[in-house]
């Protein structure tokens, strides 16, 4: 029996009905707050996604991640306010920079292994962030970029208008899951899955497991960077925080949540953590308890994220109509 | 960069005595803090992420404890016990839930105590800043040595640390605790065979790692303001220390903590605008050069 | 006692939570301009570090709203404030403006926050065209620099520039007096720290060619340990020192720096000292230091201030911050201006807010006037004096000449190209 | 032909292999023996490139190996599976495979096809048939049973069309029926495939049975070497497995 | 010598993941007797001795100490049941001394016995005395597995669990250790030995049991074993 592995064309289907879906949801529900909701959990699945290309299927766990959203969220707004140049030159020049960080970066990581490699990515997270505080004249230090990021209008679409700003974050982050779901569907991505599941033996099979790791470090910063980027035009304007160990912290709590074991678990642990924190911060100035215990409650609770419940759900379904059928 | 000043500073006995102490007692009370990281590493293979909430919480208990009793030796006691009590609680309710799980889970149980703590230490001590003030024994005029500067308190405060690393020392190298908790840092399944509970060894690691997370707090608060999340930037220097040391290694520990506390001082008179990356420099040229530490085994 | 306190707050927060979830996501269209009430959006910094700053904002605010609502609101609307923490975080502070507009209705935002989250609330504000308060941020670009200024934006505190002036213009003085030729500096290595240093050090230098800075030390934010920067302070020897720590770091850098002696060593200037947080937190206080006022009962010398000062300290039992009065100056325009417009509308507000005097215990002469061409605050008291252990803590303090800041501060934006 | 020359190799100034010589012809299949800690293991990482030897050379087909990478030593043709099984838990028995496959062939770093590739499945399909894996196919390795673990660890190898196989103590830990049935597939690969094989065994039964050629290793070093009746009768060997005989005269 | 058994094992089955390692293995210990469980490599000795440990517990079966069941406890309270375990790899410390790798061992026995200490266990293995401050890592083979012995005896074990003791040693220091048992036997210690190489047993151990593909094949005093040809050449020999 031949397991069926999913295709390209039933993916693009997926992502195509998905965008369609949301394209259409403000129409149906005219909500400006379910819009804002959505953009910005759009930002933090590209982010959670590529973080899980490390952590779940490569076994990589970087404490660092949020580094690469909040260089995304930097280079593209300092694109666009220090060289004027368009939004696709500005998105070309991000993807760029941050996988020159991504090389940089993971050439000197990953020859450190497990708990040595998180804390040298949280280290040189840690370092940008303090370059971000302490470099005013280029970043604004604290404050961020001030007087907002400039949205010319490209082909037609102005994100500057709330509709535009909608539709292109929405289509930019199935577009980017949609690659990213190929790259973990695709040779390289079983190569990945090797690594994780047992490196060594992945060497005697003649894999290069330092250079595919620094790919996926690679790819994963640019996607990282490109969620920074979407929540940078959101927000218009690039802060401290996106480059704060706590960015990192929450990918990770993304990631648990939803559960690592799915493509879309990060991508829906996006989606609650983000819920979750704005009902709490809106009901509460004790976020941190609250959130605090939940996190708990999950973590000796559940143990399991969201969509591993599912997956488990749908697994015993399955097995039990073959068994009854057979 | 102004390295005229260093090599002034180097050549000057009075800017080396004063530089040289200073950098002693950053490092000093950056060990109390990253000698019990490293050991619960070392011991239990998890990284506790709260540690800088324990030293946190230390503060707030001498702040009380002073504010009843006047006695700063008090204050200080109280926060190595209180600390104390508070990780094994910790460590017997919540962290051995965890033990053998998935690293990341670990990662959100400690996660979750330093959102909740935070916000504890708020609602108990208020939002505001706190100071504890200085014991009146340490109001005293600096001592001039050789022309440099050197606090009374900070020559208590290394003295006071350095017997305590001495007692740790011994502790850990001549006691039979000691001796059992190094075993089953290596081999934690022959020790229990040999008729020890490692669970208890565990909680004993945590509980001693707590206690000197408090003392450093406690012994830290005549100048330190106290707030919610003052634990966070003392965790990360001493992850920074335990990982230039290698992790579970307490000499390491040692070693990188003073290391940062020089490069930290003298840092400052030669690269006064990079204090910060001089540390992050230092400990990704160390982790390059040797990726599992100074004093680390090759895992 | 405290203990209750916070039974009872879980149990409202509960309630609000889930009531605040429902009417998010079930009824999203609130339609509040027809409604009788007027809401104002507060973000601000409820918790996180600098918690004490948004709790006294939103402290002083509610004592406001109080007797505006009990004098008939905004042109007969009564005004409820709608509160929100952003964690101190731009991006959250952007989120929750946006969410206060969009779903909760509110009309006019007051911002309370930080710089950094200033100018995020600022690009909402622009978005959304509503009117903004802001009523905490002193970085002098976000209403001079033309190219971030809008029309719907004011500001109801302190600026860098005014400081600055008057701070170089008092230090000048001393200096001049003791021979402080020899400077050095003490400042957190972020935008705040790194501008005020840089425009003291420029206005120290105009009132007195002869000072110059011999050592700077940058620590970072929140550090906790600083040692390092004090020995440093220490080797260099400088005859006077300024600092524009703030907070829990001031506290902390004044412990340390006292346990080296070095108040008995030069003359310190710390701007952010004489602010009841710092002052009654640092428990052996060196005598002498000098300091700007940022809220302080002893000045301005009036009735006004002090009965101010005590209604609020009877009330929250607690002293009133820098944040708290100038939160006081931002719901006092919106008042006077919508009284003046006789509308609650934001475009009629700004319109009549623009070259309002209105009066005010705090200001230099009893009133602050909201300037109209660039929409910021003046006239309120700035001073500097030197501080005492105890109560009062600045006995005397002196007064800064505001025709001497605004001559200054035309010439820094002439040079900056702000006009 | 495979030659071993003067290896040697030690772990802290104890010596695990010392000037061990031997020669693999191609096509020959030889059993390794020795006591436990006889540097059995050691010897096939040394071979395979798992460790760097000390001195000495290990030559296949003229070329040197010593100081090879792990991927270079798989292409000249030396492939290997482990005493315990080392396989990818979460994977499926095909996916494993596969996923060799696709490395062997320099596509592991492709991100434009989806997994596998067609032209895969081919060499997937025969090395699992001749393993008898091919019912196995959908199964999540983790869920085999030990002894298709050791066959899936085998298979792994395998697909990499090695010249020589080394395989340690194929049938550890197996049950009888189980360890005979591997033996007899690790025979007919040898047979069908004209490969060179090596293997570690301690089970003497099974060695004296199918190995033309016995090498015994003790301590580090070559005690004997040759036919199975050579063996069986060689008194160096049979103190070093049995015991000295004086133990028996001391009671 | 009593004749009700200390330990008593019954039906133990053992799984490795999904492999099933003991089949319904069983046996008795009684005080004083030294019992040798004999069987090839692989054959699952040494899954026996560290079931009965509860270092790898058994699926199902009991393991009774004294008349309670210890199966599935975790080690230390079986060990603090009076068994004493010596694993096969001997397992020493490497960074702590011969002194200190005898400290850790050291605890009173299940009823209060305090037998040994440093002083009896250096009587007892003279060799170690001279090395008591060297390193274990840097002890010989034959030394560790004395070291490993004398480490167990100091927790004053009713029984003695050896898992190869002869394993990987060199035969003059094989002999050593065979004195050695056979000292410890004459104290009137019980003592389950797990061997494959039958001759080390012979004038160590009363009883045999043969092991073979995890089921116990064959149970009889070790002479009888000795004289049976037939069961040696079949489980044991090669």
């Amino acid at each position: 029996m031949m397991a069926t592995r999913p295709n390209l064309v039933r993916d693009v289907a997926i992502a195509a009905v998905a965008l369609i879906i949301l394209l259409l949801l403000p129409y149906v529900w005219p909500s400006k707050m379910v819009n804002d909701l959505i953009i910005r959990v759009s930002a933090f699945a590209l982010f959670a996604t590529s973080l899980n290309l490390l952590v779940g299927y490569t076994g990589m766990v970087s404490f660092g991640h949020g580094m690469f959203f909040g260089f995304g969220a930097y280079a593209f707004g300092l694109s666009m306010q220090r060289l004027g140049v368009s939004i696709p030159m500005a998105f070309l020049i991000t993807v760029v920079s941050s996988a020159l960080l991504g090389l940089v970066v993971g050439a000197i990581s990953i020859r450190l292994k497990d708990i040595y490699f998180s804390f040298i990515t949280l280290a040189f997270q840690m370092l940008l962030y303090s370059t971000v505080i302490a470099w005013v004249p280029l970043t604004g230090g604290d404050q961020g970029l001030m007087g907002g990021i400039p949205r010319p209008p490209f082909l037609g679409i102005d994100l500057s208008i709330e509709a535009h700003r909608y539709a292109f974050a929405v289509t930019i982050m199935v577009i980017g899951l949609l690659i990213l779901r190929q790259i973990v569907e695709s040779p390289f991505g079983y190569t990945l899955r090797m690594i994780r599941d047992n490196s060594e033996r992945a060497t005697f099979l003649g894999i290069n497991v330092f250079r595919a790791k620094l790919t996926a470090f690679v790819i994963a910063g640019v996607f990282g960077a490109i969620g920074g980027m979407v929540m940078a035009l959101f927000v218009s304007g690039a802060y401290p925080e996106f480059v704060n160990w706590t960015m990192s912290g929450e990918g990770i709590f993304m990631i648990m949540l939803g559960g690592l074991s799915t493509f879309v678990g990060p991508a829906a642990g996006a989606l609650i953590l983000s819920l979750l924190n704005d009902v709490i911060t809106r009901g509460t100035e004790h976020h941190g308890l609250f959130l605090g215990a939940v996190i708990l409650l999950f973590a000796l609770g559940l143990r399991k994220g969201v969509t591993d419940f599912v997956a488990d759900w749908f697994r015993l379904r399955r097995e039990a109509s073959s068994r009854s059928g057979s | 960069m102004n390295l005229a000043a260093l090599t002034d500073c180097l050549t000057s006995a009075s800017c080396l005595v004063t530089q040289t102490t200073s950098g002693l007692i950053i490092g000093m009370l950056l060990f109390l803090v990253a000698a019990g990281l490293t050991l619960i590493f070392g011991v239990l293979k998890v990284v506790n992420f709260t540690h800088g909430s324990f030293y946190m919480l230390g503060a707030y208990l001498a702040l009380t404890v002073n504010g009843l009793t006047d006695s700063y030796f008090l204050a200080v006691l109280a926060a190595a016990a209180g600390v104390g009590l508070f990780a094994l609680v910790f460590e017997r309710f919540f962290m051995s839930k965890v033990y053998g799980s998935n690293v990341l889970m670990q990662l959100l149980v400690c996660y979750a105590f330093i959102l909740i703590l935070d916000d504890a230490v708020k609602i108990i001590w208020g939002p505001e800043f706190k100071s504890m003030g200085m014991a009146t024994v340490f109001q005293k005029p600096p001592l001039f040595i050789a022309g440099g500067i050197v606090p009374v308190f900070y020559l208590f405060l290394i003295i006071v640390t350095l017997i305590l690393s001495l007692v740790l020392w011994l502790i850990i190298t001549r006691t039979k605790f000691g001796t059992v908790v190094r075993a089953a840092a290596v081999n934690p399944s022959m020790v229990s065979a040999l008729g020890i509970n490692t669970g208890l060894v565990y909680s004993g690691v945590f509980v001693l790692g707590g206690m000197l997370a408090g003392l450093a707090g406690g012994l830290a608060a005549p100048v330190r303001s106290l707030t919610a999340g003052m634990g966070f930037s003392i965790l990360i220097e001493s992850f920074i220390v335990t990982v230039i040391g290698g992790m579970g290694s307490i000499a390491g520990a040692l070693l990188g903590s003073i290391m940062i506390g020089l490069v930290r001082s003298f840092g400052s008179i030669g690269f006064p605008l990079f204090v910060e990356g001089l540390m992050f420099l230092l400990m990704a040229i160390i982790l390059i050069l040797k990726p599992s530490g100074l004093l680390g085994k090759e895992g | 006692m405290a203990r209750k306190r916070v039974d009872l707050d879980r149990r409202t927060v509960l309630k609000g939570a889930a009531a605040g979830a429902a009417a998010t996501i079930f009824a999203p269209n609130i339609v509040a301009a027809q409604s009788k009430v007027v809401r104002i959006g507060m973000p601000t910094i409820l918790s996180g570090r600098v918690a004490q700053l948004g709790t006294s904002s939103r402290n002083a605010v509610q004592m406001e709203v109080e007797k505006i609502n009990a004098a008939g609101g905004l042109a007969g609307r009564q005004i409820e404030m709608v509160i929100r923490d952003s964690k101190g975080q731009p991006q959250e502070a952007a989120r929750v403006s946006r969410e206060l507009v969009n779903s909760d209705g509110c009309e006019i935002l007051l911002d309370a926050e930080a710089s950094s989250g200033s100018f995020a609330v600022q690009e909402v504000a622009k978005d959304l065209g509503v009117l903004v308060m802001h009523t905490n941020s002193e970085t002098s670009s976000l209403t001079a620099d033309p190219k971030i200024r809008i029309p719907l934006a004011f500001r109801s505190c302190r600026q860098g520039i005014h400081d600055a002036v008057a701070s170089g213009a008092y230090a000048a003085e001393i200096a001049k007096a003791k021979k402080l030729n020899r400077w050095g500096t003490c400042s957190p290595d972020y935008a705040y720290g790194r501008d005020n240093t840089q425009l003291f050090v420029e206005y120290l230098k105009h009132f007195y060619p002869q000072a110059e800075v011999t050592t700077e030390a940058w620590p970072k934010l929140f550090q906790p340990d600083y040692t390092e920067v004090i020995t440093r302070v220490l080797q260099s020897k400088p005859q006077a020192l300024y600092s524009a720590l703030w907070g829990g770091d001031l506290t902390s850098w004044v412990d340390q720096a006292n346990i080296y002696a070095l108040f008995s060593q030069m003359e310190v200037f710390a701007i952010n000292m004489a602010d009841y947080t710092a002052l009654t937190a640092v428990k052996n206080l060196p005598k002498g230091i000098h300091s700007a006022t940022r809220y302080i009962k002893t000045y301005p010398a009036t009735k006004a201030n002090a009965e101010w000062g005590d209604a609020y300290r009877a009330r929250f039992k607690e002293y009133p911050t820098n944040w708290s009065w100038e939160n006081w100056v931002g719901i006092n325009f919106i008042a006077e201006a919508a009284k003046k417009a006789n509308s609650a509308d934001g475009k009629k507000i700004a319109e009549a807010m623009r070259g309002l005097k209105i009066d005010c215990p705090f200001g230099t002469d009893g009133t602050v006037t909201m300037r109209a061409d660039d929409q910021t605050v003046i006239g309120y008291a700035i001073g500097w004096g030197t501080t005492i252990p105890q109560e009062p803590y600045v006995p005397e303090v002196k007064g800064a000449t505001w025709d001497t800041i605004l001559q200054l501060e035309a010439e820094w934006k002439k040079r900056n190209n702000y006009t | 032909m495979l030659e071993v020359k003067g290896l040697f190799k030690s772990f802290g100034g104890v010596a695990a292999i010392s000037d061990v010589n031997i020669d693999f012809p191609t096509g020959s299949l030889t059993a390794i023996i020795g006591p436990n800690g006889a540097g059995k293991s050691t010897f096939f990482n040394l071979i395979s490139g798992g460790l760097t030897p000390d001195a000495g050379s290990v030559t296949f087909n003229g070329t040197n190996l010593v100081g090879r990478s792990r991927a270079q030593i798989i292409d000249a043709g030396i492939g290997r599976a482990f005493q315990v099984a080392r396989i990818f838990p979460t994977l499926t028995v095909e996916e494993s495979l596969l996923g060799a496959v696709t490395a062997h062939r320099r596509r592991a770093q492709n991100i434009t096809h989806r997994f596998p590739l067609p032209e895969m499945r081919d060499r997937m399909l025969e090395v699992a048939d001749m393993l008898g894996l091919t019912e196995k196919l959908g199964v999540t390795s983790a869920n085999l049973s030990h002894g298709d673990q050791k066959l899936l660890d085998i298979a792994l190898a395998l697909v990499l069309d090695p010249k020589v196989l080394l395989l340690d103590e194929p049938t550890a830990g197996m049950g009888p029926d189980e360890r005979w049935r591997m033996i007899e597939r690790v025979h007919e690969l040898w047979e069908c495939e004209k490969l060179t094989l090596i293997f570690i065994e301690h089970d003497m039964d099974i060695v004296f049975k199918i190995a033309p050629k016995i090498s015994v290793l003790c301590y580090g070093r070559l005690l004997a070497e040759g036919t199975p009746d050579q063996i069986r009768t060689n008194p160096a060997v049979i103190e070093a497995y049995l015991g000295t005989s004086h133990e028996e005269a001391a009671v | 010598m009593s004749t009700s058994p200390i330990v008593r094992v019954a039906g133990l089955d053992v799984f490795y993941g999904k492999s099933q390692i003991l089949f319904d293995v069983g046996l008795e210990l009684k005080q004083g007797q030294t019992l040798a469980l004999l069987g090839r490599n692989g054959a699952g000795k040494s899954a026996t001795m560290k079931a009965i440990a509860g270092v790898a517990p058994p699926r199902r079966g009991t393991v009774e100490v004294a008349g309670t069941n210890v199966a599935g406890r975790p080690p230390h309270v079986i060990a603090r049941t009076g068994i004493g375990f010596v694993p096969e790899d001997r397992q020493i410390f490497p960074e702590h001394t011969v002194e200190e790798n005898l400290e850790i061992g050291a605890k009173k026995g299940p009823n209060g016995q305090d037998e040994w200490s440093l002083k009896r266990v250096f009587e007892v293995f003279p060799l170690l005395e001279p090395l008591r401050y060297r390193m274990g890592g840097r002890l010989s083979g034959g030394e560790q597995q004395m070291l490993a012995i004398a480490r167990t005896l100091m927790g004053n074990p009713v029984v003695l669990l050896l898992d190869e003791p002869s394993e990987g040693l060199a035969p003059i220091v094989v002999a050593r250790i065979g004195e050695l048992l056979k000292t410890l036997r004459k104290t009137g210690a019980t003592t389950l030995i797990a061997e494959q190489n039958m001759h080390f047993c012979l004038g160590v151990a009363d009883d045999a049991v043969v092991i073979d593909k995890g089921a116990i094949v064959y149970r009889d005093t070790i002479s009888g074993l000795k004289a049976n040809e037939e069961v040696r050449r079949r489980y044991l020999a090669m």
